[in-house]
């Protein structure tokens, strides 16, 4: 009942998200000047003018821009087709999902890592608020929040390649390139480190704060006061009342928090060169390959909205208090 | 009465709070008073009287910024507050349980009732988890909760009946002592009744002793055996119901009783004790109710009256009192 | 002597008081201060332009030099002052910073405004709007807008480009904050009394709104302010500033593109990320506190270690 | 159930992983593999349609040509054993080697030489890259398996360099295409050549190719078996590859990390003289051509390039932009070409000279604005300064001539443009002002010649600048067809002179070669002005013992 509705309304809004993304994405598409037909096939493969006319025809860039075109449009990136990248003359999704994966790793365990520590360190200061340990925390986060991230990376590839020894790029080593990554996982590990440490040092402190605040807010809660009124331990109060509670906000954040994930993904890949998806849209930027660009934005746009999406339904199993209202 | 040992014994209690401005807020000065078994006490007074932080000195749950500065807290005989942290764990709940006002917001909003109230009787190691949930469906059914809701969370519930299970959680572990914190607050006046009937059916039931803070006279009227009437962080009166409603020794107490019904009502709307209560880190030097006091004179204003006892479990601070003593 | 100004006079020696008292605050003040100081008076910290080459007795381009006392940060890969193109790039980096910060803090208070006084479907669809630019990754979304935008060939200086994309889409949390800000003053008794009396619409938000939530607004601007500035320097790593004014961030690209990291030239990646650091790091701590003193909230928690009891027998 | 599959697949991967590093320790019989770090990639492994460098470097592994070029710059035999030509130039015979076979196996003949050559006249459009090394052939010919007859039309100057670079194909492969389309869209990722390394893979998203030795190469098999070639996004990170040892030999050290590589422990950094130029170009674009240009007209007085000229300089940009591994440049013909041959040393540069690029604007009317712009007849000296995304050397290149030109009253505005739409704006749109851009010429002065010539300046031409001058056009000509070499050489120092005075380009520098390799675990590297990637040294490397 009021979970279906609150689906509902989330449903809705996702859709309208994504809605104002594809339109924002073909607009910006027909924005740019020069001819569409090449972003179809491609810049350096020469053509005949009567073949030029036959794509114009067969992608239908001589109708009407709406409703015409943008219904192929979006009938073609429905069935995943989001044209050819420029530079690499290759299907636009093909190059994107190769990377997906590499991305999804960096990610992955930059945000369960940075997750685990902030929320232990925000848990720790906001219970031992006003001591040494949350005024140590609360200046690393908010330098944490201060730094570029790009400029967190360039320092921390010079000291981990000058003084460990550390990959300073990619994702294996040059030998094992091609290699499934599974088969080659200690040198995958060993060039994680300074990219997966840039991300989580990031976005520790966002966790950490958010878990500060939101822990203090809860042990201001009334229940929490039942809780040691039930002879409880502080620790058992903690772990049993006030972590659920002060979890929940954390779900949220880490679905809004992907947007900003994939910003470091763009600046850690660049700077790392990791093979991932950040990497491409940088280098699709310095290329001027529209076409990759949109796709990967379209991509990058349409998973946030996804991961929100799940967030949300994830909230609904963990706060039973959900309601339409 | 008074000839059994008192289950709960205050001895000159005093509580103080430091404040953001560096100042030091005298919560609790020199309270006194006594819980017999099976006795039900009512702490009446205005807000800001000190009744709450009363009962957060007894189970050691003050704030942090509060310091217990003097005085014992006898249960059974024993220094709660000579006890470590941990073996004062083992006291709460088991001994002396709480409902708390509000209940909206003393139940934890993402546990399932039946959950909250088994947790206390696991915490103390009573019985398995079978046995508990159990337990819980009895303690449920006496509070007039059907078990089938046991599996509900707070939110499915509505005022009255989290109000019920607050109380039912609070006999979780079958305590001899229950403090109640203004159990009917924010509830409307049908339901308030039927929480205090429940109380006071459940105090016959299980012989408990209860310490019902309220600001309702009418109440302790009705429920109460004793009364103790705080004001400004110090027990203004002490005495049984009868004796104290029908002849009340100190003027505040007098003045409350003129204000009856209600003493929470708006002070504008009445207007029965002019001035307000005092801000408890700037208190007067000598009685703190001096200032607002119709009966006062110049010795209240710089000494603060002693308790006199007034024989048969009552008394009053009050120098006018003191000064009938002397006379007789 | 004009009562407003004496009422202002005394607010501000009030909020002065409190203000000098917190450390934070005032370390805030000292770093966007010293900041914007380095950026006006950059011509006199330095003995040398931007784009002087520094020689040796050859006349030879002194590249990667590392500091020394004609060149205190050294020489960049183009034989240029370090220090010289810091403070000169602190006029780009905090001028962008600054206008977008503005124009984000414009445009989310007339929003905030907007919907929190009228309320209704125009609260709803401004709301939803924050709603779906929240969920839109932002960065990307940035890096697709500023490609796109300078396709277009519009003659204006990529500054522009970056100042108003950012400004346009760093608007929503300011947005929130002032609605719900406003929804509160709405409903006060001056604000009815005000409307029961025949003001207009305009007048209630200037009169009687527009001066409750101002410190708000302010308070906000210097936190954007440093968002603002990190984009920026983010945007203009990724190659999207205007190489003939060097910000801090494109100094960051020079010196990443140029093999700073392996020339060891420490003095050329360094002194930019530090100074972008110390100006975001300054916003932030004078907008939290700002905002800390303008929104008292306090509350204290029940598991703060052990009350002490003195009493013992 | 679920939990435990999942350690199944822990305790898999553990057991993978730890067979994987039983097999790295053990086996004494290991290949021999030359890990070469690049950060450019083909375009293309198809001869037809490459016209990147890094295709380039990889055809002359895996495919050969009748001829090539050897380390001391002459041209020999490769395909070819020996050759003659006709008295009137008209009519080449070449001898073809014994023992030659393709990579598949199959033997091969003078008439797989001959259908390429055939192809590439047949199709100039498909055959683009390429085309215009088989300009004046009129047809190629086997009379028998080790003999190829190619006639021509008009007698040739450079025909072995020409030939040097037209690889033979092998024609199964390429008999299949119809159209100029379906070639240029053929990949060709696992080619079939005669070269002394055969690729067996091509994978452009990860940048990686492999190539082993092919065993029955006719010149003698390689002493290493396999070369990898690693695509690096980043520099950065492919030096540091090459310190740790994770390649053996990286192309293209960039001049910001030269220094550093040369402190590297065992590893040899080469540094050779290069004939790779940048130029600022200047839109030369008749005002007459059709389509008409986009430019700003100022840019036609001679005074006005003439001032450009003395505003920039030339060594600043080596030692800051090159790290000083270079020289400035002066001329489209470096010095490099031919031993030094072909180049013009009479010509003298413009020199930098701030005050006297003032005073030439002032003399011709060029009034400076208030603000800082100079001005004339309305016209502002105000400029586009466009370059290549791809370059990592010309945003800062734009950056000092930006800064130097202001001194001048000149307005540049940098602007960071996609090759491909650079390049379609430039030829034949003319829809620029000043581009910075560079070339990396062929061993013969003819083809970096040819990128003057006015009929080059048409969609796919070679012309960037828009220069066009009748005499010039007919010189080249003259020189393609001069067999004296004297006689070639008065000609080509005449264009030159012709250039460097109209300054359709301003040649800013010639860059050296930079390469480095891993000391410790490879040696016999030829280190010529061709780079140590070649075949003939590829040939020659062989493992440290």
């Amino acid at each position: 009942m009021n979970r279906r509705d609150y689906l509902l309304r989330k449903i809705f809004f996702s859709l309208v998200t994504l809605a104002v993304v594809v339109v924002l994405n073909f607009l910006l598409f027909r924005v740019l000047p020069g001819d569409p037909v090449r972003a179809v096939i491609g810049r350096n493969v020469r053509i005949s003018a009567d073949t030029q006319q036959a794509l114009r025809e067969q992608f239908g860039l001589d109708r009407p821009v709406f409703p015409d075109q943008f219904l192929t449009a979006l009938g073609q990136w429905a069935r995943g087709n989001l044209g050819v990248s420029w530079s690499l003359r290759k299907p636009v999704s093909e190059v994107l999902l190769a990377k997906l994966g590499n991305t999804l790793l960096l990610i992955g365990l930059g945000q369960i890592l940075s997750i685990i520590l902030g929320v232990a360190l925000g848990l720790l200061a906001g219970w031992k608020r006003k001591t040494a340990v949350d005024v140590g925390a609360l200046t690393f986060s908010l330098i944490a929040w201060a730094i570029p991230t790009f400029w967190l990376g360039i320092i921390l590839l010079a000291a981990g390649s000058t003084w460990l020894g550390l990959p300073t790029g990619g994702i294996v080593s040059p030998s094992n390139v091609g290699k499934p990554l599974y088969t080659v996982l200690p040198d995958v590990t060993h060039h994680l480190i300074l990219p997966t440490l840039t991300l989580t040092i990031l976005y520790m402190g966002e966790y950490m704060l958010i878990m500060r605040s939101s822990i203090m807010e809860v042990l201001g809660e009334d229940y929490i006061l039942t809780a040691k009124a039930k002879g409880m331990s502080h620790w058992q109060v903690l772990r049993k009342h006030a972590l659920k509670n002060a979890m929940l906000p954390i779900v949220t954040l880490i679905a809004i928090n992907l947007g900003f994930t994939v910003s470091g993904a763009i600046y850690v890949e660049t700077v790392f060169s990791y093979d991932g998806l950040g990497k491409m849209f940088q280098t699709a930027l310095v290329k001027q390959d529209y076409p990759l660009l949109q796709g990967a934005f379209l991509l990058l746009a349409v998973s946030v909205i996804l991961a929100n999406f799940l967030a949300d339904i994830l909230y609904t199993y963990l706060d039973p208090r959900v309601k339409a209202s | 009465m008074t000839s059994t040992e008192p289950l709960l014994s205050l001895r000159h209690l005093s509580t103080e709070f430091s404040t953001t401005d560096g100042t030091v807020a005298r919560a609790l000065e020199d309270v006194s008073f006594d819980v017999h078994p099976g006795q039900t006490v009512g702490l009446v007074g205005e807000s800001g009287c000190g009744k709450t932080t009363t009962l957060l000195s007894i189970m050691r749950l003050l704030p942090v910024t509060a310091r217990i500065t003097s005085g014992q807290v006898l249960f059974n005989g024993k220094d709660l507050l000579a006890l470590s942290e941990t073996d004062m764990r083992r006291y709460r709940w088991k001994e002396l349980s709480i409902v708390f006002q509000g209940a909206m917001n003393a139940l934890n909003p993402v546990m399932t009732i039946g959950e909250q109230i088994r947790e206390a009787i696991i915490l103390h190691d009573l019985m398995d988890k079978t046995h508990a949930n159990r337990r819980v469906n009895e303690l449920l059914d006496m509070v007039g909760i059907a078990p089938s809701r046991r599996d509900q969370y707070p939110h499915e519930y509505s005022g009255g009946m989290r109000q019920r299970a607050m109380i039912a959680m609070a006999l979780a572990c079958q305590p001899c002592l229950l403090f109640a914190d203004e159990p009917t607050t924010a509830l409307d006046v049908m339901v308030q009744a039927q929480i205090l009937e429940l109380l006071q059916k459940i105090q016959r039931l299980l012989g408990l002793a209860v310490v019902l803070v309220t600001h309702d006279l009418g109440v302790v009227a009705e429920v109460c055996d004793t009364v103790v009437v705080m004001y400004g962080g110090k027990v203004a009166e002490n005495g049984p119901v009868d004796e104290v409603y029908n002849a009340p020794q100190h003027p505040y107490t007098q003045r409350l009783l003129e204000a009856f019904p209600d003493l929470n009502r708006p002070a504008g709307s009445l207007a029965v004790i002019p001035g307000t209560p005092p801000r408890l880190n700037a208190l007067p030097p000598g009685c703190r109710f001096a200032p607002r006091c119709h009966k006062a004179f110049e010795r209240c204003r710089v000494e603060a009256p002693a308790e006199t006892d007034l024989g048969g479990g009552h008394t009053a601070a009050c120098h006018l009192l003191e000064k009938a003593e002397a006379h007789q | 002597m004009n009562p407003r100004w004496l009422l202002l006079k005394r607010n501000l020696l009030d909020f002065w008081k409190t203000f000098r008292r917190n450390r934070m605050g005032l370390a805030g003040a000292f770093l966007v201060l010293t900041a914007i100081l380095a950026a006006v008076f950059a011509p006199l910290l330095t003995p040398y332009t931007p784009t002087e080459t520094m020689r040796d007795a050859e006349g030879r381009a002194l590249t990667f030099a590392p500091p020394s006392v004609h060149a205190p940060l050294g020489t960049d890969d183009a034989g240029r002052d370090v220090w010289t193109q810091l403070v000169y790039g602190a006029r780009i980096s905090l001028t962008v910073g600054f206008l977008a910060g503005f124009i984000a803090m414009f445009i989310g208070s007339l929003f905030g405004i907007t919907a929190g006084y009228f309320g209704g479907w125009v609260d709803n669809l401004l709301m939803r709007l924050t709603d779906v630019l929240l969920v839109i990754p932002d960065l990307p979304l940035i890096l697709v807008l500023v490609a796109t935008v300078r396709q277009l060939e519009l003659k204006v200086s990529p500054l522009v480009i970056l100042i108003l994309v950012i400004g346009l889409l760093y608007w929503t949390s300011t947005a929130r904050l002032i609605r719900s800000q406003v929804l509160t003053i709405k409903e006060r008794q001056y604000v009815y009394r005000a409307r029961a009396i025949g003001a207009g619409n305009w007048h209630i938000v200037r009169k009687h709104i527009l001066p409750q939530i101002m410190p708000l607004i302010v308070a906000n601007t210097v936190l954007i302010l440093s968002t603002a500035i990190l984009i920026e320097s983010g945007l203009a790593f990724l190659g999207l500033g205007d190489p003939t004014q060097p910000s801090w961030g494109t100094m960051l690209n020079f010196a990443f593109d140029r093999n700073a990291v392996s020339n060891g030239a420490w003095w050329f990646y360094l002194p930019p990320g530090l100074a972008i650091i110390w100006a975001t790091l300054g916003c932030v701590l004078l907008g939290n506190v700002l905002e800390e003193m303008l929104n008292p909230r306090l509350a204290s928690h029940h598991l703060e270690g052990e009350q002490s009891i003195v009493t013992q027998p | 159930m679920k939990s435990r599959k999942w350690l199944v697949q822990v305790i898999l991967i553990a057991a993978v992983l730890l067979s994987a590093c039983g097999q790295a320790g053990g086996g004494s019989q290991e290949p021999v593999v030359l890990k070469v770090g690049w950060t450019g990639a083909p375009d293309t492994l198809n001869p037809a349609y490459a016209f990147l460098t890094e295709s380039f470097t990889i055809f002359d592994l895996t495919y050969s040509a009748l001829t090539t070029q050897a380390v001391s710059g002459e041209y020999v035999g490769s395909l070819a054993k020996e050759w003659t030509h006709s008295d009137d130039g008209l009519t080449w015979t070449f001898t073809l080697k014994d023992n030659i076979t393709w990579h598949n196996g199959e033997p091969f003949t003078a008439s797989d030489v001959a259908w390429t050559i055939n192809a590439i006249i047949a199709d100039p459009d498909g055959w683009a890259a390429v085309s215009n090394y088989t300009a004046n052939f009129v047809e190629a010919a086997a009379p028998d398996d080790k003999t190829v007859v190619i006639t021509l039309d008009t007698p040739v100057g450079n025909m072995e360099y020409r030939l040097s670079w037209i690889y033979i194909v092998y024609p199964p492969d390429f008999e299949v295409f119809t159209t100029p389309e379906d070639l240029q869209n053929f990949t060709n990722d696992t080619p079939t050549g005669t070269g002394p390394f055969k690729v067996t893979s091509f994978d452009k998203d990860l940048g990686v190719i492999v190539m082993d030795a092919y065993a029955d190469y006719f010149d003698g098999a390689a002493k290493i078996d396999q070369i990898t070639f690693q695509t690096f996004d980043n520099s950065d990170a492919m030096i540091q590859a090459l310190k740790v040892g994770d390649i053996d030999m990286v192309i293209d050290v960039p001049q910001s990390a030269f220094a550093t590589v040369e402190g590297f422990e065992n590893v040899k950094a080469v540094k050779t003289a290069g004939s790779y130029f940048s130029e600022l170009i200047i839109n030369s674009v008749p005002e007459d051509f059709d389509p008409a240009p986009n430019k700003n007209p100022a840019l036609d007085d001679p005074q006005v390039r003439l001032a450009i000229a003395h505003a920039i300089n030339k060594q600043d940009l080596v030692d800051a932009v090159l790290q000083n591994l270079g020289v400035v440049g002066d001329t489209i013909v470096p010095p490099q070409l031919g031993g030094g041959f072909w180049h013009n040393p009479n010509i003298q540069d413009i020199p930098f000279d701030l005050s006297k690029a003032n005073a030439v604007l002032e003399q011709a009317g060029y009034v400076m604005g208030a603000d800082g712009v100079r001005e004339k007849d309305g016209v502002r000296l105000e400029f586009r300064l466009q370059f290549p995304s791809d370059n990592p050397l010309y945003p800062r290149v734009a950056d000092m001539l930006t800064a130097w030109f202001k001194e001048a009253g000149i307005k540049t505005t940098p602007e960071s443009v996609d090759p491909d739409s650079l390049y379609s704006q430039m030829t034949p749109a003319g829809n620029y002002d000043l581009v910075i851009w560079g070339w990396g010429p062929d061993p013969d002065p003819d083809f970096i010649l040819s990128v003057m010539t006015s009929d080059q300046f048409v969609d796919g031409g070679w012309s960037d600048s828009g220069y066009m001058n009748p005499e010039y056009d007919q010189l080249y000509l003259d020189q393609q067809v001069t067999v004296d070499k004297a006689a070639r050489q008065a000609i080509i120092w005449k264009m030159q002179e012709m250039v460097f005075n109209d300054r359709p380009y301003i040649v800013l520098w010639y860059e050296d070669l930079l390469r480095a390799y891993r000391s410790d675990r490879f040696t016999g590297f030829i280190e010529s002005p061709l780079g140590i990637e070649i075949h003939h040294s590829m040939l020659q490397v062989e493992p440290v013992q």
